[in-house]
């Protein structure tokens, strides 16, 4: 950045944001609220199903995109799944909460819980991908501090 | 808590308000002519470009007319001298933004040499005093930083109010 | 051009710390919009909805208001700018012969970040972001060029806050409604001369969709009271501020002249009867009636002076309350369409214009308003 | 009924991986220059300008504005478009419908990103749901692999299949000047590189690019003034079905079968493999260009490897898919589906230099990006 016996014509600078961040609040809403308050109060995952195609939605949301309709039928899916998709990530690219580079190796997977027809994204507490495998039944652990977020879920294990 | 997006949780009336930062840290490349320009303040020296089309001298320098689209590449030295054409006062405090304790002033000063106006700080001057067509001077930094602040700010000329 | 209309409109109240989400915003009004035109989701063939992954907090916000803007099994896009930018690409889709209804969508949660540091980020990471302006201390200096060279009074400039934040009593969705005098707002802390407090505009959050279709689907779906698009342009300024006439609006003055030339509008303090314009700083309400033609270059300070953009007066502007009572940033141009529309359905209630045939809504981005949009609406 | 529309001019930059040299406004003019001089134009003939990229990879906010120094739209009309990695099929499609709505006559679309001003994961990152997905989001990689391997499983495929595409496209590259990277592999080298999630390899995966894209649309009264051999637009098509990453049915690759069903439909393509003469495909990820054969009407489940094996979309094969090298020789993110259509439209141009495939009448361009959003372009040397 600041190369001072660089010849001057061929000097090439660039300018650093620095370590700026940007604070945001952002509103759950009142089924995400709902969602999140069955994770810290009830240890469980709660759904919403659409009464005109049947999917059951998680996370649950007000609406159904396909249906364009408002959604009121709460299931209650449990802790239990199957997994969906994983990647074990290895590269330690920046975090952009703090600016610092991730913890590797992370296992990310998508859970297909039982009765639910979308995904819930996750950790998965394996980060072996020989001992991974599509389809593996996993079970949510819960945090014993829980304060309403996704990681009252600590991250999913398998059965 | 680390590598959560979520750093505090509040709850009001059964709903819930996330609160998180995001840190996605910038290096913007300057650029051949901006760098050229930076290098220019390093020796206290401004530089701007002009168009031979437009028949303007831009300050600071670019690489493509807004006009005319042309490519500009005839490089100039300007004061480090100008008129204040417009100004503001700022009240207000926002220490993340701001590089200076308010009160301190913005304006644009169009230095002598130059057809377009730059944005600075104006600071070293009576901020009641300041009026449109004041002249003002480049206070450079000691340790240039390669960064649009090795102009420090700009300051009114020695007889000006 | 082929006759398009506005068939319906919808929006929410305006205010700070709303607790939905942004599907949810987004859900309620395209709801309302539907609601208002009488038609089902299924008349919806494409979908234009409106972000900022800024405010919204991350890249690609589009995603979060996909199904609630109706966008599942439909042709959607998304602009990032103003609603009146999002409104003019709905235009085009709807007269492109391939789309017939368009539902256009905008929200901005401007409470949820940190709108300062947010407007900081449209200045040049190369060049002059690190001095730290922001909207408040950019404007500042755009007002103080525009009155100094024609002599505009802070007076005259708080004489807008205190009409505008009066009318928005009679706006059951703004967000600031205020009995105010001049001297109330003389007398509001100054933020950057010679802008004060009650000059500025308010952190709203909120939504607003409106419904686009041709004529052929207004006749078949016997849309009641479509308001029609008479004329649209935007145009755009140089980016730095020192390249620029601060004291007089080229681009706006040029968009208005393509919209009047479309619309077959000729004089338009005459023609026009009724203006929703985007007014973030009182100061910039005047400086708008000049670029649109409402009075001459510098002649801003005498208009407002003279009455007649009050509700009652011969151009009635921003009844609404405009963007000083409201402003969710993305959101407030396409309010302002929404609410010419709702004067020329007569359905504006207490702050109805009587009568109003031919309206205009005008939307800005950018520093100092470096972009406008000005459209002509009629009945 | 709206205006027909055509491409008469493409431009862009020599993508690479960083560029000191320029800032983004300087990168948009080169881009935009070389557009111009490839249509023959000035700036003057530029009615409205459209701009799109994707705000958290430079942190630049109301881009429309600051790029008037590169993108030439001081005194003009410009806005914003922007969809994620499918900002550049977004942004062609926002050009065709400016000349459509008969607003407009000459439209000039603009794609460009500059990733290494930050680190293009963390800023990928932010587009996931920051309350639910923003903390296990790898990126796209994780599902695709796992297509991939679901894929395998069920049809018998092999990593060598998907290294066949990547060959094809890494190779095809090397004819491109524009092209980032630009060194001929084997499948060897393919299969040898290192593992980024099973069976993704670095060589099967996209890299990151500094570059812009300029298109320039034009009205069926100026077209043909304009060039010979204007690239009719004949469709386009776009599905935003999904909000989280967990809602997608990605085994089946829904958008991206109903954007295709809706062009082909437009455009009267039923059997691509014989109706379209070349393909420029938006694949993040070799093993997409294996799985998303079946989706797109090239063969029936499973068949893919096959008909690549045969070499049918090699250069000289059936129908020649990615002659510039694609996604996986370059990939400045809101550039990178405006590439494809520029792309597409110069075969049809006949000004693919050494990539040109012989006598295309019909092209087809995609985009992907966001959640699984797909978007795709139909281009033809006659008038729709």
């Amino acid at each position: 950045m600041k190369n001072t016996r660089a010849a001057e014509d061929n000097e090439l600078l660039a300018i650093s944001s620095g370590e700026a961040g940007h604070v945001y609040y952002w509103h759950c809403g009142s089924y995400m609220s709902r969602f999140l308050l069955g994770l810290r109060d009830k240890k469980t995952i709660l759904g919403i199903k659409c009464s005109g195609c049947g999917r059951v939605y998680v996370p649950p949301r007000e609406i159904c995109g396909r249906c364009f309709k408002t959604m009121d039928q709460w299931v209650d899916l449990g802790t239990e799944g199957s997994i969906y998709a994983f990647t074990v990530v290895k590269l330690p690219y920046i975090d952009p909460n703090t600016g610092k580079p991730i913890k590797v190796p992370r296992t990310d997977i998508y859970v297909k819980l039982d009765g639910a027809d979308t995904c819930l994204m996750h950790w998965l507490d394996e980060s072996d991908e020989n001992k991974i495998t599509v389809g593996a039944r996993v079970r949510a652990v819960f945090k014993e501090h829980r304060r309403g977020t996704i990681h009252d879920i600590e991250c999913f294990t398998q059965i | 808590m680390e590598n959560e997006t979520i750093l505090e949780v509040n709850e009001k009336d059964g709903l819930l308000i996330h609160q998180g930062v995001i840190r996605v840290p910038y290096t913007w490349a300057a650029g051949a002519v901006a760098s050229k320009f930076y290098v220019g303040l390093r020796n206290r020296k401004i530089y701007g470009v002009r168009c031979p089309t437009c028949r303007i001298v831009l300050v600071p320098p670019k690489k493509t007319c807004h006009r005319c689209f042309g490519e500009l590449n005839e490089w100039v030295e300007v004061s480090d001298e100008g008129t204040l054409q417009t100004f503001t006062v700022v009240h207000y405090h926002e220490p993340e933004l701001h590089p200076l304790k308010a009160p301190f002033a913005y304006g644009i000063i169009k230095l002598d040499g130059a057809d377009t106006g730059m944005t600075h700080l104006i600071a070293e001057a009576d901020l009641k005093a300041l009026k449109e067509g004041m002249r003002v001077k480049a206070v450079f930094k000691e340790k240039p930083g390669g960064n649009y602040l090795d102009i420090k700010y700009f300051k009114p000329v020695k007889g000006e109010k | 051009m082929e006759r398009i209309a506005v068939v319906g409109v919808g929006q929410t109240k305006y205010e700070r710390g709303k607790t939905k989400n942004f599907a949810e915003l987004v859900y309620e009004v395209t709801r309302k919009a539907l609601d208002d035109a009488g038609m089902e989701p299924g008349d919806i063939d494409n979908v234009v909805t409106t972000t900022n992954d800024f405010f919204d907090g991350r890249t690609i916000a589009c995603m979060a208001v996909a199904e609630a803007a109706g966008s599942y099994g439909r042709d959607a896009t998304n602009v990032e700018g103003d609603g009146t930018l999002s409104a003019f690409y709905g235009l085009m889709r709807t007269l492109s012969g391939v789309y017939h209804t368009t539902m256009v969508t905008t929200h901005c949660k401007v409470s949820e970040g940190s709108p300062r540091k947010i407007f900081n980020q449209a200045f040049d990471p190369i060049y002059d972001r690190l001095l730290g302006m922001d909207a408040i201390s950019s404007s500042a200096l755009q007002a103080r060029a525009y009155m100094h060279r024609y002599g505009i009074t802070e007076q005259q400039c708080a004489k807008v806050s205190v009409k505008n934040h009066g009318n928005a009593n009679n706006n059951p969705y703004a967000h600031v409604a205020l009995d105010i005098t001049v001297d109330d707002v003389m007398k509001s802390p100054m933020l950057a001369e010679p802008i004060k407090r009650l000059d500025t505009s308010p952190i709203s959050d909120g939504a607003c969709a409106i419904i686009l279709a041709t004529e052929d689907v207004v006749k078949k779906k016997a849309v009641r009271k479509p308001v029609w698009i008479r004329g649209v342009a935007h145009c755009t300024d140089a980016y730095r501020l020192g390249e620029r006439d601060l004291t007089h609006s080229l681009p706006l003055e040029t968009a208005a002249k393509k919209a009047y030339q479309m619309a077959g509008v000729r004089d338009p303090s005459r023609e026009i009867h009724v203006a929703e314009i985007y007014d973030a700083f009182s100061y910039m309400e005047l400086m708008w009636y000049e670029g649109l033609g409402f009075c001459g270059p510098g002649e801003g300070g005498k208009l407002i002076d003279s009455g007649a953009t009050q509700m009652g007066g011969k151009l009635p502007v921003n009844p609404s309350g405009g963007v000083l009572s409201a402003h969710s940033v993305q959101v407030a141009g396409l309010a302002r369409i929404a609410e010419a529309v709702l004067q020329l359905r007569g359905e504006a209630g207490k702050r109805q214009v009587p009568g109003a045939k031919t309206a205009l809504a005008h939307g800005i981005t950018g520093i100092c308003a470096q972009t406008h949009c000005v459209w002509v609406l009629s009945n | 009924m709206g205006t027909r529309t055509a491409i008469v001019g493409v431009g862009q930059t020599n993508h690479t991986s960083k560029r000191k040299d320029v800032n983004g406004q300087e990168l948009i003019s080169e881009a935009v220059k070389r557009a111009l001089e490839d249509a023959s134009l000035t700036l003057k003939d530029i009615d409205a300008i459209v701009i799109g990229n994707m705000d958290h990879f430079e942190a630049i906010n109301v881009v429309d504005g600051w790029s008037v120094d590169g993108s030439g739209a001081f005194m003009k009309p410009i806005m914003k478009v922007t969809t994620g990695g499918s900002t550049g099929g977004t942004l062609g499609s926002c050009g065709y419908y400016h000349v459509a709505s008969g607003l407009f006559d000459v439209v000039m679309a603009i794609g460009w990103e500059k990733n290494s001003e930050s680190d293009t994961q963390a800023a990928i990152s932010t587009c996931s749901d920051p309350i639910l997905e923003r903390d296990f989001f790898g990126g796209a990689i994780g599902p695709n692999a796992a297509e991939y391997a679901m894929y395998m499983k069920q049809f018998g495929a092999t990593q060598e299949d998907a290294a066949l595409v990547a060959v094809r496209d890494h190779n095809n590259a090397v004819k491109n000047p524009y092209a980032h990277l630009r060194k001929l592999i084997t499948v060897e080298d393919v299969m040898k590189s290192p593992m980024l999630c099973w069976p993704i390899k670095l060589l099967d995966s996209c890299p990151r690019s500094d570059g812009a894209c300029a298109v320039i649309y034009a009205s069926e009264n100026k077209a043909p003034k304009i060039t010979a051999r204007p690239a009719w637009v004949h469709a386009t098509a776009v599905s935003h079905d999904y909000v989280y990453f967990g809602d997608y049915d990605w085994e089946k690759m829904p958008t991206c079968q109903t954007t295709v069903s809706r062009v082909y439909q437009r455009a009267g393509i039923t059997n691509p493999l014989k109706d379209v003469d070349v393909m420029e495909l938006y694949l993040p990820f070799s093993t997409c260009g294996v799985v998303w054969m079946e989706f797109m009407w090239m063969c029936d489940a499973g068949e893919a490897p096959k008909l690549i094996r045969r070499g049918v979309f090699d250069m000289n094969g059936e129908l020649p898919i990615n002659p510039s090298g694609g996604v996986l020789s370059t990939n400045p993110i809101g550039a990178t589906g405006l590439i494809r259509i520029g792309e597409a439209a110069l075969q049809i141009m006949g000004r693919a230099g050494e990539r040109q495939v012989s006598d295309v009448r019909t092209a087809m361009a995609t985009a992907f990006g966001s959640c699984y959003w797909f978007e795709a372009t139909i281009l033809r040397s006659t008038k729709p």
